[in-house]
Parts: C-alpha cells; sequence; structure tokens
C-alpha cells in the first residue's frame, strides 16, 4: 500500500467509521438489546487504522522524510509529534475500547459512546498531522465537541452533568481565545499555513498577544495551572475509559496544539520557553499539592495529571529553548509513558469502581476507603493499580522512572541554571507524590477487606485484558526504555525544527 | 478625530468578548452562560472576517467563519441540551447549585 | 562464566519473587520451599563469583542514549558485597520459615524479600551510575513495602513511608551526582570517574561528592537523616535483620567507599563524611541507652556502627569500613535474628516486660551474647578486630584528634548499652508473666552459621584485604596477610585506650546504682535522646507545613465557574504581561 | 462613522444581552447583537456570511434559545454574586487593555492585498477539509442531543431516586 494512502486512511478512517458505528450499532440493538455490535466495530476500525498507521509510519521512521499530504490549500504532515501522538491514542484508544464494554453496557448510549470515543481518537490524529494554523482549530473543536457528551455520559447524575457544563464552558472559552489569536495571526502574516507563518512572523505586539491567546486557549484543554479547573471535575465523573483517555492523550493533544501554534511563532520572543517552563513548575507544585489530600481514587489521579503534564512540560520546554533533544525526547516519552501508566491508573480504578459500584446500579464515587484490602478479592485489578501509581510515583523498574530520567538527564545537559533548578524541583515533586501514591497501594494490599469489597461483583474478562497489557508495558519499558527510542527520537527532532530549524 | 475602520472592528471584537467574559464571570443562570458563548464568538469571528479583509482574502476569511458558525451553533445545542438535562436532574439552572465538585 | 554467574546472581532472585508471588497464597509451604532455594541458589551464586572479583571482567546490555549502556563489572568490593547479601538474605528466608509461618500474605512477603536481595546484587555490582539509581530506588521500594507488610497496623504504614520518604529525599543526591556525570562525560561510567576524576570540572565534582554524602546518609540512617531506622522497625523481624541492618543501610557506605579516590581531593568533604559518621554514632549511641523497644536499641546501634564506618572512610580507611561492615553485618543479624526469636516467643518488644529469658532460651541467650561482645567490641569477636582498625585509622593522615575521641567514648557508651539491652532481656529476674520457648529448627539453622561467624570471620581479613588491594587499584588500599593486621591492632595504642573505655563502660553498667547523682545530671539528656534530639520534631513539622498548605489550597478549587473564568483571565493577563517584560531564560 | 455607530449599537446590545432580567429578553438581545454584526460582516465586504450569521446566529440560534426556555422555564435567581465584582471589573479591563495594547498598532499597518480567488473556490476546494469537518460536528451535535435527551426509560440510580423523592 502507498504510505501516503495509508496516511490518508489513517486520518480519515476512524471519522468516516464513526456514523457507521452508530447507525449499525443502534440496529444491530434494536433487534437485540444484548448484541454490542457498536464495540466490536469500533474495535475493528482502530485495529484497521493502527495498521494503515504503521505503513505510514514505518515509511517515515525509515525514509526519515515526513509525509506531507495537499488537500486543497490545507496539508496533513505525519512528523515525529504527529506519528507519535497518534501512535499513543490509537494504542490507548483500542485497549480503552475493549474495557468499556461492560461499563457502558447497561446505559443506553453505548452507540453513542463507542461512535464518539472513534471520532475523538480521529480527531485527535488529525490534530496532530494538522499543518494548517486554522486547521488545527478545527480538529481541535472537533476533539472537543466529541469530548462533551462523553464527559457527561451519565446524563443522570447531578456530578456529571455539572462536570460537562464547566468542562463545556471553559473549553468554549479557550476555543474562543485561539480564534481570536488565529485572526491575529492571520492579519499580520496574511496566511494560515504553518511554515509560511514560520517564515513570515516577526515580532511585534499583535503576535505576542496571539501567542499569549494560543498559550490560554489551547492551555484550557491541556490542563495548565490555573486554567486546570475543569479537569479534577470532568476526568473524575467521566465514564473510566474516558477518563482514561481525556488524561492519557486529550490534554496532551492540547499541549500538542501550543506547540504547534508557538512553534510557528517561534522568532516572535524568546519567552515562549520561559512560559513553557514556568507552567512546568507551577503544574508540578499544584498538581501535586492538590493529590495530596484527596479521598476520591479518580479525582486523585486526575489532579497527579496536572503534575505530569508539568514534567512533560519541562521537557518539550527545556528541548525548545535550549535545542536539548534528550529533554524534549524525555518530554515525548513521558506522553507515552503517561498514557500508559495513568490509563491503566483510571482503568484499574474503573474496574473497581464498576465492580464495587455501577454492576449494583450505584453511582458514588470510588473513595480511598473502597480499596482497602482489595487485592484478596481482586489481585490483578490491584497489581495493576499499585503498577500504575508506583511508576507514576517515578519507581523503578517500571516506565515513569526512565522517562522522568530522560527528561531530567536532557535538563542537566542545557547546563542552564535555572532549567538545572528546575530538574531538581521536579524530583522534590517526585518524592513529595509519593506521599500520596505509596499509601494508595498500601490499602489494597490490607488484609482486613473494605464491607464493600466483601459484596463486590467479579471483574469481566474483557476489563482485564487492557490491564495485563498496560501492565506489561508499564514493566517492559520501565527495564528496557530504549524500545521506544524510534517513537520519542523523531519527535524530539521534529519538535527542535519547530523551535529552531 | 477619525477612527479608523480596522480599529474600529478591533474594539468592537475585544468588546463583545470582555462583555462575554464579563458575563461569565458575573451571571449565575446556565441560559446565560451559553449566551455570553454566544457573544464570545461573533467577536472571534469578526475577527477571522476583519482578518480576511486587512489582507485582501475576504473570500477566505468567510469561508473560515462559516466553519466557525458551525461550530460554535453546535456547543450552544449541546450547552442547551446539557442546561436541559441540569434542569431535569438536580432542577435548578443556578450555578451555585452546580458546586457539588470542588476540593 | 562471570556473565552468567552475574546474571544468576541478579536473576534467581528475581526470578524466585516472581515464583513466590504466582504460587499464590493458598499454597504456603510451595511458598517456603521457593523462596528459601531461590535465596540459598542466589548465595551460591555469589560465593562462586568471588574469585572473580580478581579479574572484574565486564558484562554489558547496551541500551544507549540517555540511559548509557547498562554494565556490570564484579571488584573485590561489589562481590564482597553480593556474598553478604545473598548470603545473609538465604538465612534470613531460612529464619522466616519459622517466623512468619502461618501469616497471610506470604507471596508478597517473599516477593518482596528476594526482589531485594536481587537488586541489592545490582546495585553492587554495576558500574553504571543510572543503573545504580535505579537498585537504589528498587532497595527503597522493597524496604518500604516491607515495612509496611502489616498493612492493617498504621503504625507500620507511618514507619514505610517515612523511610520511604526520607531516603527518596536523600537519594536526589545521588540523581543530582548521575546527572552531573552524564552531563560532562556522557556516560554513566563510574569506573572512568574513579580513575580519573579530573574528567569533571571541579565544582561539578564537588556537587557530586556532596550529593552521594547526602545519598549515603539517607540510605545509612546517618545524621541528619537518621529518624526513619527506629520507625522501621515496624518491619518483620527478619527484614530489619536483612535489610535494615546488614545490607541496605550498608548501600551509603558502599557509595561513599566506592568513590573515595574521586572525591577525596574535593575540599572538606572528607572532613564532612567524618563529621556525619562522628555525630550520627555519638547521638544514636546516647539514645540506644534511654530505649526501652528491644528493636529499637538495636536500630539504634546499627545507626551508631554505620557511624563508624561513615567515619572510617571519611578518615581514609576503607578497608576498615569494609571490614566493620562486615563484622557488623554478620554480628548484627545475627543480633536481629535472636531478638526475632525472643520477640516470636515472648510476643512483645519491650524490655521492660522481659527478664530473666536465658533459662527458657539457652540456645537464644547463647547466640544473643555472642553478637552482643562483638558489638560491644571485646576481644576476639569479630567486632572487636574491625572497630580497633577503625579507630586507628582515626589516627592517621593528619585526622583531627578530638574526633577520635568521640569515637573512643562512643565505643564505651556501646558498651554500656549492650550491657544494658542483654541483662533486661536475658538475665534477673522475669518482671513479668512470659510464656517463653526456644527457638525452631528453622531459626536455629539461620542463627547457627552467624553465631559461628561472629567467632570467626576476622579471620579473613588478610585475603580481604588482598582482594580489595588487587581489584581496586585506585583505592590504594595495602594488602597484608591476616597475622600481621592482627598484631598491628593488638600493639597499637589506641587498642588498649579503647579497651579501658569498653570497660568503663561495663564497669559503669555493673555500679549503675551507685552513680545516681551522674544518672540524674544526664536525665534531661535522656529526655532528649528518647526525642531524637528534636529530628523528629522537624520531621512532624515539615509533614505538617505541607499538609496543612496541601488542604488549604484546595479551597482555591471553589467549585464554581465564575471563579474558574476569572482564574482563566487572570493567567491571560499574567501570561501578557510576562511577554511584556519579554522575560527569557538567561 | 458608520462603522463606529454599528460597533456602539452591536455592544449596547450585547451589554443589553447581558443584563436583561429575563431569559427571553437576553435571548433577543443576542440576537440584536448577531444582526449587527452580520452588518459590520457585510459592510466589511463578507456578503455570504452575513447572510449566514444573520440566519443562523440571528435565527436558528435565537429559536433554539426560545426553545431551550421554554423546556427549562423562567428561574428568578436572586442577586447574589458569584465573585467580588470589583474583582471582575479588574480582570476585564486589566485583559482587554492589555490585550488593546499589544494589538493595536499591528492591526492598522496591515494592508489590503489582491484578492485571488472566489468563495465557492475557496471554501469547497482550499478549504474542502474544513468543510468535510464541519460534517463531523454536526455528527457529534445531532449524537450529543440524542445521547443527553434521550427518553429515560432505563433505570434510575439509587441517587436519582432519592432526589426525586
Amino acid at each position: 500500500m502507498n504510505p501516503n494512502d495509508a496516511f490518508i486512511l489513517a486520518v480519515g478512517l476512524p471519522v468516516i467509521a464513526s456514523p457507521v458505528i452508530y447507525l449499525i450499532g443502534r440496529i444491530a440493538t434494536r433487534k437485540n438489546p444484548k448484541v454490542d455490535l457498536a464495540r466490536w466495530l469500533a474495535l475493528l476500525t482502530l485495529l484497521a487504522d493502527g495498521y494503515f498507521l504503521f505503513i505510514a509510519g514505518m515509511e517515515f521512521i525509515q525514509s526519515r522524510h515526513e509525509l506531507l499530504i495537499a488537500i486543497g490549500a490545507i496539508s496533513l504532515r505525519l512528523d515525529g509529534i504527529a506519528l507519535l501522538l497518534a501512535a499513543v491514542v490509537l494504542a490507548l484508544g483500542t485497549l480503552v475500547t475493549l474495557f468499556s464494554g461492560p461499563a457502558v453496557a447497561r446505559d443506553n448510549g453505548r452507540e453513542t459512546y463507542f461512535a464518539l470515543l472513534t471520532a475523538m481518537i480521529g480527531t485527535i490524529i488529525g490534530l496532530g498531522a494538522a499543518d494548517d494554523l486554522f486547521n488545527l482549530w478545527v480538529w481541535f473543536e472537533a476533539m472537543a465537541l466529541c469530548s462533551y457528551v462523553l464527559v457527561a455520559f451519565y446524563r443522570n447524575e447531578a456530578a456529571a452533568l455539572e462536570a460537562g457544563v464547566k468542562y463545556l464552558v471553559q473549553s468554549a472559552l479557550g476555543t474562543v481565545l485561539v480564534l481570536l489569536a488565529i485572526g491575529l495571526v492571520f492579519a499580520n502574516t496574511g496566511s494560515l499555513d504553518l511554515d509560511e507563518i514560520r517564515l513570515a512572523a516577526q515580532p511585534s505586539g499583535l503576535m505576542l498577544a496571539a501567542g499569549a491567546l494560543f498559550i490560554i486557549g489551547f492551555g484550557v484543554k491541556a490542563a495548565l495551572v490555573p486554567l486546570h479547573t475543569w479537569l479534577p471535575d470532568a476526568h473524575s465523573q467521566a465514564p473510566s475509559g474516558i477518563s482514561a483517555m481525556l488524561s492519557g492523550v486529550v490534554i496532551e493533544a492540547g499541549l500538542v496544539a501550543i506547540l504547534r501554534a508557538l512553534g510557528a511563532l517561534h522568532l516572535v520572543t524568546v519567552s515562549w520557553g520561559a512560559l513553557l517552563l514556568g507552567f512546568s513548575a507551577v503544574n508540578m507544585l499544584v498538581g501535586n499539592l492538590m493529590a495530596l489530600r484527596q479521598t476520591q481514587v479518580k479525582r486523585l489521579l486526575a489532579y497527579s495529571s496536572l503534575s505530569h503534564m508539568g514534567y512533560i512540560l519541562l521537557g518539550v520546554g527545556a528541548g525548545a529553548v535550549m535545542g536539548s533533544e534528550y529533554s524534549a525526547a524525555g518530554g515525548f516519552f513521558h506522553i507515552l509513558t503517561h498514557a500508559m501508566m495513568k490509563g491503566l491508573a483510571f482503568l484499574a480504578a474503573g474496574a473497581l469502581l464498576y465492580s464495587l459500584h455501577q454492576a449494583v446500579g450505584n453511582h458514588d464515587p470510588l473513595v480511598l476507603d473502597d480499596l482497602n484490602g482489595a487485592s484478596r478479592k481482586y489481585p490483578l485489578a490491584a497489581f495493576a493499580f499499585s503498577v500504575a501509581v508506583l511508576g507514576l510515583g517515578g519507581l523503578p523498574p517500571l516506565a515513569g522512572f526512565m522517562s522522568k530520567w530522560q527528561i531530567f538527564v536532557g535538563g542537566f545537559q542545557t547546563g542552564n541554571a535555572w532549567i538545572m533548578a528546575l530538574v531538581v524541583f521536579a524530583a522534590l515533586n517526585s518524592v513529595l507524590s509519593l506521599g500520596y501514591y505509596a499509601p494508595l497501594v498500601n490499602r489494597l494490599y490490607r488484609r482486613q477487606p473494605a464491607g464493600i469489597v466483601e459484596q463486590g461483583r467479579p471483574i469481566p474478562v474483557l476489563m482485564s485484558v487492557p490491564m495485563v497489557v498496560l501492565s506489561l508495558g508499564v514493566v517492559v519499558l520501565g527495564v528496557w526504555p530504549s524500545l521506544a527510542d524510534w517513537l520519542t527520537g523523531p519527535a524530539a527532532q521534529s519538535l527542535l525544527m519547530l523551535f529552531g530549524g | 478625530m477619525t477612527i479608523s475602520i480596522p480599529t474600529t472592528v478591533i474594539i468592537m471584537v475585544l468588546g463583545l468578548i470582555g462583555i462575554g467574559i464579563y458575563a461569565l464571570l458575573t451571571t449565575r443562570h446556565l441560559i446565560k452562560v451559553i449566551v455570553a458563548l454566544q457573544l464570545l464568538v461573533k467577536g472571534a469571528m469578526l475577527a477571522l472576517v476583519l482578518a480576511g479583509r486587512l489582507t485582501g482574502q475576504e473570500e477566505l476569511g468567510q469561508s473560515l467563519a462559516i466553519t466557525v458558525i458551525i461550530a460554535d451553533t453546535i456547543v450552544a445545542v449541546i450547552g442547551m441540551a446539557l442546561a436541559v438535562q441540569v434542569r431535569r436532574v438536580i432542577g435548578t439552572l443556578d450555578l451555585r447549585s452546580l458546586t457539588s465538585l470542588r476540593r | 562464566m562471570a556473565e552468567q554467574l552475574i546474571l544468576l546472581t541478579v536473576g534467581l532472585p528475581w526470578l524466585g519473587a516472581l515464583l513466590c508471588w504466582a504460587a499464590g497464597d493458598r499454597h504456603p509451604r510451595l511458598q517456603h520451599t521457593l523462596a528459601v532455594s531461590f535465596s540459598v541458589a542466589a548465595g551460591i551464586a555469589a560465593l562462586l563469583l568471588i574469585p572473580f572479583g580478581y579479574e572484574r571482567p565486564l558484562v554489558t546490555l547496551p541500551i544507549g542514549g540517555a540511559f548509557g549502556d547498562f554494565t556490570f563489572s564484579p571488584d573485590g568490593l561489589g562481590v564482597f558485597l553480593a556474598a553478604v547479601a545473598t548470603v545473609i538474605g538465604s538465612l534470613a528466608v531460612i529464619f522466616s520459615v519459622d517466623y512468619m509461618r502461618g501469616e497471610a500474605q506470604l507471596g508478597r512477603y517473599y516477593a518482596f524479600v528476594l526482589f531485594f536481595i536481587g537488586a541489592m546484587v545490582g546495585l553492587v555490582l554495576t558500574t553504571n551510575l543510572l543503573l545504580m539509581f535505579v537498585f537504589w530506588e528498587i532497595t527503597a521500594l522493597t524496604s518500604y513495602a516491607l515495612i509496611s507488610f502489616h498493612n492493617d497496623d498504621p503504625k507500620a504504614v507511618a514507619g514505610g513511608i517515612k523511610a520511604l520518604i526520607i531516603t527518596q529525599f536523600g537519594g536526589l543526591g545521588l540523581l543530582i551526582g548521575a546527572l552531573v556525570l552524564f552531563a560532562h562525560t556522557g556516560s554513566y561510567d563510574i569506573l572512568a570517574v574513579i580513575a580519573n576524576p579530573g574528567l569533571l570540572p571541579s565544582g561539578a565534582l564537588a556537587w557530586m561528592a556532596f550529593g552521594c554524602l547526602a545519598a549515603a546518609a539517607a540510605k545509612s540512617a546517618q545524621f541528619p537523616f537518621q529518624t526513619w531506622l527506629p520507625d522501621a522497625m515496624e518491619a518483620p523481624t527478619p527484614i530489619s535483620a536483612l535489610i535494615h541492618a546488614a545490607t541496605m543501610v550498608n548501600a551509603g557506605v558502599y557509595l561513599l567507599a566506592r568513590f573515595f579516590p574521586a572525591f577525596e581531593g574535593v575540599p572538606g568533604w572528607r572532613e564532612a563524611v567524618m563529621a556525619v559518621g562522628m555525630l550520627s554514632a555519638l547521638l544514636a549511641a546516647v539514645m540506644a541507652i534511654v530505649a526501652t523497644d528491644l528493636k529499637r536499641v538495636l536500630a539504634y546501634s546499627t545507626v551508631s556502627q554505620l557511624g563508624y564506618m561513615v567515619y572510617a572512610v571519611g578518615a581514609g580507611g576503607v578497608f576498615a569500613a569494609q571490614f566493620h561492615l562486615l563484622s557488623h553485618s554478620v554480628f548484627k543479624a545475627l543480633l536481629f535474628l535472636g531478638a526475632g526469636a525472643v520477640i516470636h516467643s515472648v510476643g512483645t518488644r519491650d524490655m521492660r516486660q522481659m527478664g530473666g529469658l536465658g533459662k527458657k532460651m539457652p540456645f537464644v541467650r547463647l547466640v544473643f551474647v555472642i553478637g552482643a561482645l562483638a558489638l560491644a567490641g571485646l576481644p576476639v569477636l569479630n567486632g572487636f578486630w574491625s572497630k580497633e582498625l577503625i579507630l586507628e585509622v582515626g589516627l592517621e593522615h593528619g585526622n583531627p584528634l578530638w574526633m577520635l575521641i568521640v569515637m573512643l567514648v562512643v565505643s564505651g557508651l556501646t558498651a554500656f548499652y549492650t550491657f544494658r539491652m542483654v541483662w533486661l532481656v536475658f538475665y534477673g529476674q522475669p518482671r513479668t508473666e512470659l510464656h517463653a520457648h526456644d527457638a525452631g529448627l528453622a531459626m536455629k539453622v539461620a542463627l547457627a552459621p552467624l553465631a559461628l561467624g561472629t567467632l570467626s570471620t576476622w579471620l579473613l581479613a588478610g585475603s580481604f584485604s588482598r582482594l580489595l588491594s588487587e581489584s581496586l587499584p585506585a583505592h590504594r588500599i595495602a594488602a597484608f596477610p591476616t597475622g600481621e593486621i592482627l598484631r598491628e591492632v593488638l600493639t597499637a595504642p589506641v587498642t588498649l585506650i579503647a579497651l579501658l573505655v569498653i570497660g568503663l563502660g561495663l564497669a559503669a553498667w555493673w555500679q549503675r546504682d551507685r552513680l545516681t547523682g551522674l544518672s540524674q545530671a544526664l536525665a534531661s539528656l535522656g529526655k532528649a535522646a528518647a526525642n531524637s534530639f528534636g529530628f523528629e520534631a522537624v520531621n512532624r513539622a515539615v509533614v505538617a507545613v505541607t499538609q496543612d498548605s496541601a488542604e488549604k489550597l484546595r479551597s482555591t478549587q471553589t467549585g464554581m465557574l465564575s471563579w474558574n473564568v476569572a482564574y482563566l483571565v487572570a493567567a491571560l493577563i499574567v501570561v501578557l504581561a510576562i511577554l511584556a517584560l519579554g522575560v527569557g531564560l538567561p | 462613522m458608520f462603522h463606529v455607530l454599528i460597533a456602539a449599537a452591536a455592544l449596547v446590545c450585547a451589554i443589553q444581552a447581558v443584563r436583561a432580567a429575563r431569559l427571553l429578553l437576553s435571548a433577543l438581545w443576542l440576537a440584536g447583537a448577531s444582526a449587527l454584526v452580520a452588518l459590520e460582516m457585510y459592510l466589511l465586504g463578507a456578503p455570504e456570511i452575513a447572510v449566514i450569521e444573520l440566519s443562523v446566529g440571528a435565527g436558528l440560534v435565537t429559536v433554539l434559545f426560545v426553545f431551550a426556555i421554554n423546556l427549562t422555564g423562567e428561574e428568578n435567581l436572586d442577586a447574589r454574586r458569584t465573585i467580588p465584582r470589583p474583582l471582575s471589573w479588574v480582570l476585564l479591563f486589566g485583559a482587554s487593555a492589555l490585550l488593546l495594547i499589544f494589538i493595536l498598532p499591528g492591526i492598522n499597518q496591515s494592508e489590503t492585498g489582491q484578492v485571488y480567488a472566489t468563495f465557492r473556490e475557496i471554501f469547497w476546494e482550499d478549504r474542502q477539509l474544513d468543510t468535510l469537518l464541519q460534517i463531523l460536528m454536526i455528527l457529534a451535535g445531532v449524537l450529543g442531543v440524542l445521547g443527553l435527551l434521550s427518553d429515560q426509560k432505563t433505570d434510575l440510580s439509587p441517587t436519582q431516586k432519592d432526589r426525586r423523592a
């Protein structure tokens, strides 16, 4: 197959398949409510999409030439960043699709769920590949539209609706700011093509304002503190599979959008990198402190995503400012490992939530006390959850350690005192984060199970498969980190091209 | 003293966005929040049209604005659907009642 | 051959860990068997590895990039500590067969013990500083998991997290060291920087040196990080013996000894190391005098003895430090396991409730007294020789005399608290009704070799010095035959003084009733010692401030949409302001 | 001058839309603002979009608002504030002033260039990817409304029942 065609298909297939999934799923359910065709169709779509992405990606990796496809005046570009984001979202999306079956089977919106999930995955792939400023916004907005309804999926729950409202309003405000910024850039450079803007953008107040609006507008989605306030609500109230997607890739997609936009403006000022690094510090500290005293498991994990966005920002920020390839590769590696670990954490928490609460028709949140002694009855979920949070805490031999390490090494290699201080600060934060990760693990292995655990239902097999896969991945990448180099290396080079090339 | 057209329009843009943000900061009614979002979008859309005008690409500016209209009408629709559902489940559209998720 | 042996010593325990976990808690016998066989096999592999210490073969696993190549190279220091870790590890596992019988969740217990043993071996054999940090962290993780093994007990959970956070905090020093090394040399090769410290600019080398000192102090529970070790005594006793006395806490001393040639030239480093060791030795000894919990006394004495080793490294006596490390590992494991047998039997750790147990537990009393005499430093047990070697080093290299005097005083204190402990537990009249029984078979199997070792490991002095001397050229360790080392110790004047001080310590214990005036004078000191000289308060304050600020920060999440929008607009203003100022990185 | 008048009128409509006590009035003021924005667009040389804005922005959206207000009912909320009024003024003026200072010098320097393609070409050919994606957005919207508002015959959760009771 021609790699260019494969690339087009990889971007388009999920988007085109989405309505088909809805319709066929709907018809099948009408005929027999027990048939869950939508999920299997979605799975098939994503697997096929993975195949297309593989063909296109291999071509890019081997030839080292970016794939560029023009559709009218808009082009899509498969570079390192696009490939990394696409690979992460497809991998996690496939596992989430597999996982979500039982969790949404009881609700009558499952066709909607899988259709929107597939579409959202497609929009994120497209967002990573967009090479046109306005087109970037369109993908971004489409992604947001798909996710609003998924967040408020439990539409009879007050809390889910509340989270959906806040998420929608803050995101919409963000996208308006982005639109204003696009208008400014367009007015100033007369172009929407990112490469042309990169050449035309000169330092001016107007372009500075545009950059600020990009950071704030996209930053809402990327959960930069203090724009993050929607995140703990949305991530804790969404169905667990969606929480995994939101934390694992959607906020990172927001970051990629920031990087694309700021990369095009990189000649405007030297402050972009400093801003990213500033947000990095704030994100790490606030995320950790907010998580420290949480009692709801999913809310705790949501806050921890803030601090992990901080680590990622440290990597890509140092990469953008100092041109440090290790930093940038570390940042992208952390995007990958965070998607795995946080995805795993949300899926494991989701499995417990399902078995302890949802399966008995209860929509109470999963609280810390529910975890007590869960390992007796749910050894796999408990183990997976432990692997995930210890990895998030940066303990070896788990993937999170290695990705943080790569970020730190890159930071020290820059030789810049501020960045080195930030690295030490990040390491301190990593220690602080153990203050809430470690007790989670303790609870799981208590001898005396909580009452609710003893009455819990078994975890369905299909929910277990993604947990096993992700746990293995977290361990393997922790022991052999260079396995991900083929993905993170080109992404880092692409970032350096954006900000310096 | 005359004010140039671009200046006028950009003040209009920022005015609309400012008023929208002010509404978001002060209003307590969910439907009003959606009204505010609409005001914001009008401003942004106008900015795109202005940008098209300033660079001599009015048609391109229009083309972008259409996409924006579609997108934000859908946001409004989903917002209203959420509002209807909020009213059904929670019984009020007062934002002060939508604060169960905190800390 | 060496490659296979290295992989076996690291891999066998890890494989055993997986199998023990997989065996499931419904088959405790299988778990016991698996744990014992894999730990013993690892011990044999480690012993077989010792001869390769002279050759220093290099095993490389290519990883590359920001991670360097994962390399292992067994030299004298490495093979010696690997042997200590696996042999004492297997004895602790054997002891556990009796001690942990009937406990729930054995799979988790054995898996972490074996995981620890493998990591400890990796830590001492690798020459890649990143990999060393990895193993360093894994030992912390396993230590934490095992301290908190009794998860339902809040004290155990708190002790575990405290140990984890404090050692991780200190571990940042090692992290900085590794990052500095890579930033300047593009690799994590430890041997290169040891052979040629000039690879790094002096400023960077100083960061690395003091970073490693911080890491070592945290890991070896030295001043000012010593507070975690006593709280770690909530762990099952075999764990206290293995991890918190004989192996993991030695990692700090190992780190300092390993890098000694690279760091000795850093201004102030040697003095700082000596000061850390001296202060730890002194403070912990005072705290041991007033403690009433049997395991805590042993924990304080561990801190104190590790202080001796750290002091020795700083003083330039790498061989003396390592030799004392060997002695201490053996006699302290013996003491802990002996204490474990007592605690297992009587069900309490409070020495005030014991007394007169010797009659009911003659075997345990016998081995415990052997260990105690070694700890007190009485001839001819192994602790005597190694401690005297350290004190002798204190006189050399122009080291400050007052520090040596402090260390001499500490040896008197050591004798005092050791006899107090033995007396309270085994002699005198029973103070409460306790049902005691002597140790079981597996316990005896573990205790007997350790007792024999306490009596005899000093005979290895000659060959040990030859091993270190030949395989660590940069350390410039002189090799002497055993006889010469012994004669040197016996003829040194310091030895005589030390014995005198130890005698004084003993006399003080016998005459304790007549020294009421003195003891009253020391009462306030005792009170301060019981409160860890204020370090506990510092720990608590740090935790309280963190928790408090976390709680305060939570109120910013109002749940009110308008506030959320307000934050957003405020952030926009701040970003615009930063851009207006044109802030960039200098 | 005409532009200034339109701008002033649009802003007044916007303010009224925010201030109006009744939701229905608010929606109507919004429609007014929308119409004036459409007029301004027309004057800026964008007739097609002006028509669409008039029909969708001022027409369809208003109808939707009326519909939604009918479904949810008017609700009298007391006058308690959400955040301190001075703070909102400070934030608003801070952000607007900074943005104006940044933007104004740049916006007048832009120059009118050459028109090189027709609207139809640009919309359907150059920007066809955007146009195609609109379909996806509409799909998401439809699925969203269906998902949120479809009949609820399925089980009510216990908490839900409590709240009803």
